[in-house]
């Protein structure tokens, strides 16, 4: 399953990377929504990954009697989850704001000519 | 052949085979709302197996991600259906 | 007023349901936790009577648990035969139901139904639009009466 | 002594801010403090004279070796004196030139930073203590130089000076650290016990290529020469002080001072001799094509730089006490006639040399100032001049073999051209008759000519008696520059010798040729056709050519295009990974650490992979989020399958989420456009893929190695015992790490304020900005 | 949009998701779920809710503007982690309150820091939501 | 010694915060608690900065878990130094803001932004997890996205959508970095780290992962060939958020490189090679830039860049002296470089303008401002013995020992083009009369109240005089850095004192 | 005895499930594969987690089970209902063999208002 997993996370870099060097900017911020995928899997695989075996304690015991999942991996990727989110949908917002601007999502139209900002 | 292999056998690759077939149906299309029924029906799907995969695996815990599954994933469809009344066409 | 408070109780169950703790603590706090989200919402109340009911509903789901039965094996051979023979339709359903959760009660048990789907409610809330798949003979009189008798009267039994 | 180094800033510090206060009415009392230094450091002359050198330790930065350590030795005196003496004629001088100029003031709060700054340099024993005071001598000239500051050219002048003098001071701190860096100290007294170690290192060269730098851009040598004529549009009393007198002359001090240390091999000796007496000549020759006054004494003032490079660089015994008296002579009659001329020009508004004439008849003070100093630089004898001039035959004399044939010529014929220059300055303008124009000239205020008349009859006094100054000045000067003994005694007289056969040809070609030879603007024009060859031309071409490749370079780097910087910055990502996954070699899948596969799992990956390329072709805006849901749908099916429940469903909710944003933004938006050509999809498609290689060999990599479950081991034993719960992820949300949270969720307000602003605010066209 | 079904629908969905919101927020230390989840949930309840009623009958219904919420969660989250700064312990240390309450189990700053999650979490997602589609209208 | 001190100078800025959204839409409140809130988290920082000078390395283990389990806060000279100039420039912005920031910016959430970025660096500087770093920082770029797009003009859009797009990209791979070193490691914890990766036996990964690093704090640092975003952006936001951000934000990347690279990952030859090639390219990028812009901000962006380099290099050089050298630089760079940019908005408020080829003669309108700007400018180039001079020293000597020659040439020629790029602006905007009867040439200063104009010069001022401290007693500052650069090349006191094993 | 009882409920819902996701690939138009799809899916996905809630003995995890069935069963149609009716609205095509289409020119083109085709007739009786 690793092996997969890691092609997976290479297909997710990948082509997170080829929509970032796209002109329109949904495309970049659905680039960034796969980088950021891909990080996260990264991050959960390379915790070393244990099917079926969440890190909750059993309703009647105090201790673990099982092995369980790596708790760490999933707790920094809720945190990186969050965090992606928060800076998306500030980014989803600023695409709106341009658009409102530029009437288009072409990053190339909201160059400004230097002259022009002085 | 107990239960939890039978779950994992055979009701689990069923419901791989619809999730592909649904897939397909998503990948096709034609029409976003195509897609977006395929997506809608994937999520329920969806939580068919994580209620399978929890009785395979005996961890009730994995039904609460279904629960939350069932309870929101309609908001989706409605979104989509939101911006496609709102667009009048895709 | 009334059902407000059913609408309350109803919450509270569900509460005790989804913690799974059966004490009557525990149910207390449902039961204020309902209230406190009801308040919130302030809506305004419509006086129902929920006496007797229960019977009839559960008359009513196992009748609705066949029906459905029975139309999942009809759609299954739709979906399976090689060859199509459907006869799909938009058929108009002028409505006996009068409030927005009667049409809704029925609305929703119709589209759980196989092989029909509400398309929509007409603003003024006189007609259903239902999507058949199998519209026999195209005869629309026939599937009006149908729902009518097997959904709609039935429904409005219980509610009413 | 730190007193008497800081004085001037202290005065300058309250002079340019507040100098408007005090109205000018302070100007002359302000000379005070070059008076009173002047005076102050008179009283070392004797012990000097005998010998005694003066030390002074303030700490400072003693971490860094940096500590005001004062050294008082003879060529520290020597320059001290000329900067507080003329310092204080030229401090009077300029307050009836400027008289009622609107920044009086400032211009003597940077006149006294300089002058602080100029005698903190000469006697700094600490080389960094030293370059401080370099620097700051050349701000203070940046600010003179562009006093007039209205003036484009003025403006101009002042920065070529800065840029010359600055980058050749960069060139001299990297030089003054290496030889700090390679002696271990930064006190020049200490540097002498490493000085044959330093003349023997490796690094010797690039020493001494530092230090050239910065002591030819100071003292304005070829090819760095063309600032200085350009400072002349500092007001007169500057050119005269710094530009003539003293600032140029710290490069000269520098060679000097380091001269012990560094000095006398032949690294040392060619470079000075050839930069030195190529200086000489060429200036020399130019000063005689000049018909600006300030011009013909700029230029003349270079050759004489040039000669005190040359001298130092011959690095004899005769060399250095030539040099030493040159230093003088050539302080008292330059800055002579550059307070001269700025007489002439205050007062006539003409600074033309060929419509100056017989201005004796108005200003004869002044024309006796003139003529005393142009007799001076030309040698004659009983001046002063003559003893310099015979000192720097005697010194090329005494040079080695055919050396001493090349450099006499070489001096003969730079003295004949500088005596034409001293005579064009000091005595054109008051000989003839007068023209009608300036019939009305009359004398200005006594303490505007009587500082050249002073400076004259000094150079006729030292030259008369040059007892004088012998033991009290230039010998300790050459002393400590040869760091050996030199007890010359100066001489108006050696009797008839080779020296006094040349110093006669001198004077004799050099007043044939004034007599014959008229400056006209003709000659400057003629002059002006080989501008293009000149330095000037060259580095003007050569910032010009900076600033083009700077503009072309800068515009290839920021085009404006955010796709071709990340691409770039991907690029350099892959390629660094890529490197060091090449060197490093040796990629293998180790099968036991790799776990089984169920269907599911295969399906959900392939799925998950054609949502991913749906999401990277579609067409559709919309048909990209309803793929990159599922992208996000199957990633929360992984998380349920391997033990991530919470994962899951934070995972489901924010992706819902988002498509709901996404679908409250997008639905005005136009369909995509297929922006790009086939090339550039290529091209990024190789960049993204090679990124993704690289990533999964990595991950692949760090599989193979060994796993520590410490941390989470110990989260898992105590998340019920100590943090009393059983969900160890939440745990370790709220309890362990539960910053982390505190921090994400802070993440998430500002998120929210951020759209709220981003969408409500509209500025009014009258924020500014 | 004009659906009466999903209006209904929405009108009892509301309390349900509320409900289930508190729900997940109060187990989150035990099973899955927390305040972030919890607010998640809570916050798309409201969505659903303008989606079908308009922004502004949701906001007549939230009483206040969703953005009050930001500094009040943001507010409570603090202190639970400076809390322990009274009693000369790091921040961030868990205070626990002896015996367990009925139905919610063992109370300490974990869960008003979890609460403080909720509230903010709710306001922030709204806040961003309701901006958008005010905006878009 | 444990501590809380330690996380007071985040802990106010947080509160302070979440008051000023308390106090929603009403600037002239807001103003207040904003400066006193700095005044208070000044305070504080030297506090800390005495304690931790005066005594040991001092930590706060949160939630009162041992490292590595807990994310722990670590107070070394390194960290509160860089907590304390912080400070003191948040200090000095905060005033500066309450005129220099339009009202409507105010009631849109300025201030509560600014100090959820004050936050954000103060926290990045003291934690001592590595992951936690990550939170800071995107705590970090949030709000400067936030502050950046403020006002939604069309050029502040266009900045910060590239800002955005390549710092979300250093985050990413940043966070790649993390988890490849957990992968590794299975911790967290810095100290832990340090521990833990000299002992992994595959060097070409623990290599590998140390290029994540580099490229992630690169971009952040605006080194070359990564450095785009930083002049594409920093000269669109109002003076107050551009001089934060060029004072503080790419430094905190710089901050974050000298930590990682001394105490987890020693740089090796090739790292040490590549530093050098990088560190080149970013000067001559930046001064080139610089060389060829006519707009005030865009100059100092680049200028930014040019400098950045100097640092850039010195950690390539990694000895004792060439740290002290980086350190002193840093803290020369973030005091003057705020400044300038406020310098900025100052001039923009007195001529209307930033084009260097329009504005001019303030000079003679105003001369003692101009003689603080000149001093800061000064600074800047480096003209002893103002605060710049000193770290080139160290360089330079670092540079000759170390036999890097190009970086010495570099250092030379970017210190040139950096003296010759701010002469020219004094000779343009403050010699020069300015083009006559030019409309967006107005003066605003000069309408404003003696109150405001105060507001506006006294923060010039101060951080005018702290960079003439660092200066002029340079030897305190020395002392300091020095301190640091020993805590740099012998990390075991740092890991001592947050393991505990003593 | 369990067992068998969960393997047969769990064999047909996930048959219905197969059978919805046949559905929604081989039917012809939009609208019969929403119809095929909501039902199907929901009576499988109720059928498997009916064997949850028997499989899971306890309490908590058996109305868990039910719970998340209501909430299929409260949001399913709805789903149905919004996606298909704005399929309608925005011109989905239906099948060439549909036989009947009474919703045909009963939207308003632009308030997108539904009409009945019954208040004409309570209208012109008012006249
Ligand atoms: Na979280
Ligand atoms: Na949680």
């Amino acid at each position: 399953m690793e092996l997969l997993l890691i092609l997976l996370i290479g297909i997710l870099y990948a082509s997170g990377i080829y929509l970032l060097l796209r002109r329109s900017m949904v495309k970049v911020l659905l680039g960034i929504m796969l980088m950021s995928n891909g990080a996260n899997i990264l991050i959960f695989l390379l915790g070393r990954i244990t099917k079926g075996k969440p890190p909750v304690i059993d309703e009647a015991s105090k201790i673990f009697t099982d092995i369980y999942a790596d708790p760490i991996p999933q707790a920094l990727i809720l945190t990186a989850i969050v965090i992606g989110f928060g800076l998306q949908s500030f980014a989803i917002v600023l695409l709106k704001r341009v658009y409102s601007i530029i009437n288009s999502d072409d990053l190339d139209d909201l160059n400004t000519p230097e002259e022009e900002d002085i | 052949m107990s239960l939890s292999l039978y779950f994992n056998y055979v009701i689990l690759p069923l419901l791989a085979i619809s999730i592909t077939l649904i897939f397909y149906r998503l990948f096709k299309g034609p029409r976003v709302v195509d897609r977006v029924i395929a997506l809608d029906l994937l999520i329920t799907t969806g939580v068919s197996i994580i209620t399978v995969y929890s009785i395979s695996m005996k961890q009730s815990t994995f039904l609460d991600v279904a629960m939350i599954l069932a309870l929101i994933a309609f908001l989706g469809t409605i979104a989509f259906s939101y911006y496609l009344e709102k667009k009048g066409n895709d | 007023m009334v059902k407000q408070f059913l609408m309350n109780l109803l919450l509270a169950f569900i509460w005790v349901a989804l913690t799974g703790v059966l004490y009557f603590s525990n149910f207390y706090f449902g039961f204020l936790l309902g209230f406190f989200i009801l308040w919130l919402m302030n809506r305004d109340g419509e006086d129902h009577r929920y006496f007797n009911r229960v019977p009839r509903i559960i008359s009513f789901v196992l009748y609705f648990v066949y029906e459905m039965i029975k139309a999942n094996i009809e759609v299954a051979y739709g979906v399976l035969s090689p060859k199509f023979h459907m006869q799909p339709a938009i058929v108009k359903y002028p409505l006996h139901a009068s409030s927005d959760f009667e049409v809704n009660m029925l609305a929703t048990i119709i589209s759980l139904t196989p092989g029909s789907l509400i398309m929509d409610i007409s603003e003024d809330k006189k007609v259903l639009y239902i999507h058949v798949m199998h519209l026999k003979n195209n005869d629309r009189e026939l599937f009006i009466q149908k729902i009518e008798r097997v959904y709609e009267r039935r429904l409005l039994e219980i509610i009413r | 002594m730190l007193i008497a180094v800081l004085a001037g800033l202290i005065i300058s510090i309250l002079f340019i801010p507040l100098g408007k206060y005090f109205k000018g009415r302070l100007s002359v009392t302000i000379a005070l403090l070059p008076i009173g230094l002047f005076l102050y450091f008179l009283s070392f002359v004797p012990q000097i004279a005998d010998g005694k050198t003066f030390s002074f330790h303030y700490d400072w930065i003693p971490s860094l070796g940096v500590n005001f350590d004062f050294y008082l030795d003879g060529l520290a005196l020597l320059f001290v004196m000329l900067i507080t003496g003329i310092g204080s004629l030229v401090f009077l001088y300029a307050s009836p030139y400027l008289k009622g100029h609107k920044y009086l003031d400032r211009f003597y709060g940077y006149l006294s930073l300089f002058m602080a700054s100029m005698v903190g340099l000469v006697l700094s024993d600490n080389v960094l203590l030293l370059f401080i005071f370099w620097e700051l001598t050349s701000i203070s000239s940046f600010f003179l130089i562009g006093f007039n500051n209205e003036q484009a050219d003025s403006r101009k002048s002042a920065m070529i000076a800065l840029g010359i003098t600055g980058g050749g001071g960069f060139l001299l701190m990297a030089g003054l650290v290496l030889m700090g860096y390679l002696s271990g100290t930064y006190s020049i007294q200490a540097m002498l016990t490493s000085a044959a170690m330093l003349k023997g290192h490796a690094l010797y060269g690039l020493i001494l290529f530092f230090v050239f730098a910065g002591a030819f851009t100071k003292s304005a040598q070829f090819p760095f020469h063309f600032w200085l004529p350009g400072a002349m549009k500092a007001p007169t009393p500057v050119s005269a002080y710094l530009h003539s007198a003293t600032m140029v002359k710290a490069g000269v001090y520098i060679l000097a001072r380091l001269f012990p240390v560094l000095g006398g091999t032949d690294y040392w000796t060619y470079p000075l001799v050839i930069v030195g007496g190529f200086t000489m000549l060429y200036a020399a020759f130019h000063s005689i094509f000049r018909t600006d006054l300030k011009g013909v004494l700029a230029y003349s003032t270079i050759a004489a730089l040039g000669i005190l490079v040359f001298l130092i660089g011959i690095g004899t015994k005769e060399s250095l006490l030539a040099a030493s008296a040159f230093v003088l002579v050539h302080a008292l009659y330059k800055a002579a006639l550059f307070l001269m001329t700025g007489v002439i020009d205050h007062e006539t508004g003409t600074r033309d040399i060929t419509r100056l004439a017989g201005l004796r008849k108005v200003m004869m003070p002044l024309a006796i100032a003139g003529l005393l100093a142009a007799l001076s630089s030309a040698g004659l004898p009983s001046t002063f001049g003559f003893i310099g001039k015979d000192l720097i035959y005697e010194a090329t004399l005494h040079t080695q073999g055919i050396w001493s044939m090349v450099l006499t010529a070489l001096a003969l014929i730079t003295n004949v051209l500088l005596l034409y220059a001293g005579f064009l300055a000091g005595i054109k303008p008051f000989s003839g008759k007068l023209p009608e124009e300036y019939s009305h000239v009359h004398l200005p205020h006594w303490l505007m000519w009587a500082p050249p008349l002073l400076l004259g009859i000094l150079g006729l006094v030292f030259g008369c008696f040059p007892f004088l100054i012998d033991n009290s000045l230039v010998n300790p000067a050459a002393r400590a520059i040869a760091n050996a003994r030199i007890d010359a005694s100066l001489k108006l007289w050696h009797g008839f010798n080779i020296i006094l056969l040349l110093s006669g040809i001198t004077l004799f070609l050099g007043t044939l040729l004034y007599l014959f030879r008229k400056p006209t603007a003709k000659g400057m024009a003629e002059l002006a056709r080989f501008d293009r060859f000149s330095p000037q031309t060259i580095f003007a071409k050569s910032a010009l050519w900076t600033q083009q490749v700077a503009t072309w370079y800068s515009n290839i780097m920021l085009n404006g295009y955010l796709r071709v910087y990340l691409r770039r910055i991907i690029v350099f990502a892959v390629l660094l990974l890529g490197y060091k996954l090449i060197v490093g070699g040796h990629i293998y899948i180790d099968w036991s650490k790799v776990s089984s596969v169920d269907i599911y799992d295969v399906v959900v990956l392939g799925i998950l992979i054609g949502a991913i390329v749906l999401t990277v072709v579609t067409p559709s805006r919309l048909t990209a989020i309803v793929a990159m849901s599922v992208v996000g749908y199957c990633i929360c099916l992984f998380f349920v399958f391997y033990s991530a429940p919470d994962l899951a469903i934070t995972q489901f909710t924010i992706d819902t989420l988002t498509v709901v944003l996404f679908v409250l933004v997008l639905f005005r938006l136009p369909p995509f456009l297929n922006l790009a050509n086939k090339r550039a999809k290529t091209i990024d498609g190789i960049v993204a893929g090679s990124f993704g290689i690289v990533i999964s060999l990595i991950a692949l990599q760090v599989l193979n190695g060994p796993v520590n479950h410490e941390v989470s081991e110990f989260y898992g034993d105590n998340a019920y015992k100590l943090a009393k719960g059983k969900n160890v992820v939440n745990v370790i949300l709220v309890d362990f790490r539960g910053i982390d949270t505190m921090f994400e969720i802070v993440v998430l307000g500002i998120a929210a304020i951020g759209v709220y602003s981003l969408l409500k605010l509209r500025l009014k066209p009258s924020e500014k900005e | 949009m004009k659906s009466t079904i999903l209006k209904t629908a929405s009108s009892y969905l509301l309390p349900i998701l509320l409900l289930f919101s508190v729900f997940i927020l109060l187990r989150g230390h035990y099973y899955p779920g927390g305040g972030f989840v919890g607010g998640l949930v809570a916050a798309i309840a409201f969505v659903l809710h303008s989606f079908t009623h308009g922004t502004e009958n949701t906001l007549k219904l939230l009483r206040t503007h969703p953005g009050s919420l930001i500094p009040v969660g943001l507010g409570l989250s603090t202190l639970s982690m400076l809390a322990p700064l009274f009693s000369d312990l790091p921040v961030m240390t868990g205070l626990w309150f002896e015996e367990p309450v009925p139905v919610i189990g063992m109370i300490g700053s974990a869960l008003f820091f979890d609460l403080g999650v909720y509230f903010l979490v709710v306001g922030i997602v709204l806040t961003i939501l309701f901006t958008i589609s005010v905006y878009s209208e | 010694m444990i501590d809380n001190t330690i996380i007071y100078p985040v802990v106010a800025q947080l509160v302070t915060a979440i008051i000023l959204l308390f106090f929603w839409g009403k600037s002239y409140p807001q103003r207040f608690i904003s400066i006193l809130g700095s005044l208070v988290v000044l305070l504080m920082s030297i506090t800390l900065f005495s304690k931790v000078w005066s005594g040991n390395i001092l930590i706060m283990e949160s939630a009162n878990w041992k490292p590595p389990f807990g994310i722990v806060f670590v107070a070394d000279v390194f960290s509160s130094t860089m907590v304390l100039i912080t400070s003191i420039v948040a200090f000095a912005v905060s005033i500066y803001s309450s005129v220099g920031i339009g009202n409507a910016r105010q009631r849109f959430g300025y201030f509560p932004l600014f100090h959820f970025l004050m936050m954000g660096l103060n926290g990045a500087f003291l934690t001592g997890d590595i992951f936690n770093l990550y939170v800071f920082f995107e705590v970090i770029i949030i709000s400067s996205f936030v502050l950046m797009t403020l006002g939604g003009r069309k050029t502040q859009l266009e900045g910060a959508v590239k800002y955005m797009a390549m710092n979300i990209l250093a985050s990413t791979i940043f966070l790649t970095g993390i988890g490849i070193l957990y992968g590794i490691t299975g911790t967290l914890n810095m100290a832990d780290l340090a521990v833990k990766v000299p002992l992994v036996e595959n060097r070409n990964i623990i290599d590998i992962t140390a290029i994540f690093f580099l490229v992630g704090f690169g971009i952040k640092s605006a080194v070359f060939p990564l450095y785009y975003w930083l002049p594409s952006s920093y000269h669109t936001p109002p003076s107050a958020v551009a001089a934060v951000f060029g004072g503080l934000l790419t430094k905190v990347g710089v901050y974050a490189i000298l930590r990682i690279f001394t105490l987890i990952f020693v740089p090796n030859e090739f790292m040490k090679i590549v530093l050098t090639v990088l560190s080149v390219m970013t000067i001559i990028s930046g001064g080139f830039g610089a060389l060829i812009k006519r707009d005030v901000r865009r100059i100092f962006s680049y200028l930014i860049v040019c400098h950045i380099g100097f640092m850039i290099g010195g950690i390539a050089l990694f000895t004792p002296i060439a740290l002290s050298g980086v350190l002193f630089y840093l803290i020369h760079d973030i005091l003057v470089k705020t400044n300038i940019f406020l310098i900025s908005g100052l001039i923009r408020n007195m001529k209307g303008n930033l084009n260097t080829l329009k504005a001019g003669g303030l000079y003679a309108r105003y001369p003692k401002i101009s003689l603080v700007m000149a001093l800061v400018f000064f600074s800047l180039v480096g003209v002893p013995p103002l605060s710049g001079f000193w770290p080139k020293i160290y360089l330079f000597e670092a540079g000759f020992t170390t036999h890097n020659y190009f970086f010495i040439a570099a250092l030379i020629i970017g210190s040139f083009l950096t003296l010759y790029i701010m002469a020219r602006l004094w000779s343009d905007v403050f010699w020069k009369n300015p083009s006559e009867g030019d409309d967006s040439l107005i003066d605003h200063f000069k309408d404003y109240s003696r109150w405001k104009q105060a507001l506006l010069v006294i923060p010039i001022c101060l951080l005018a005089i702290a960079t003439l401290y660092v200066g002029l007693a340079a030897e305190n500052i020395v002392v300091v850095v020095k301190h640091i650069a020993a805590e740099m090349i012998d990390t075991s006191p740092y890991i001592d004192a947050v393991l505990g094993n003593k | 005895m369990i067992d068998i009882l969960i393997a047969v409920l769990s064999t047909i819902g996930a048959l219905s499930i197969l059978i919805a996701a046949i559905g929604i690939v081989r039917m012809p138009d939009f609208y019969l594969r929403l119809s095929v799809t909501v039902k199907a899916a929901t009576l499988g996905s109720g059928l498997l987690l009916l064997s949850a809630a028997i499989y899971f003995p306890e309490v908590a995890v058996s109305t868990k089970a039910f719970a998340i069935l209501f909430f299929l069963v409260l949001t399913a149609p709805v789903a149905a209902h919004m996606i298909g009716r704005c399929a309608y609205l925005i011109k989905t095509n239906l099948w060439e063999g549909t036989v009947r289409d009474e919703l045909k020119g009963m939207y308003d083109e632009k308030s997108q208002k539904l009409r009945s085709g019954e208040e004409e007739d309570q209208e012109g009786s008012n006249h």
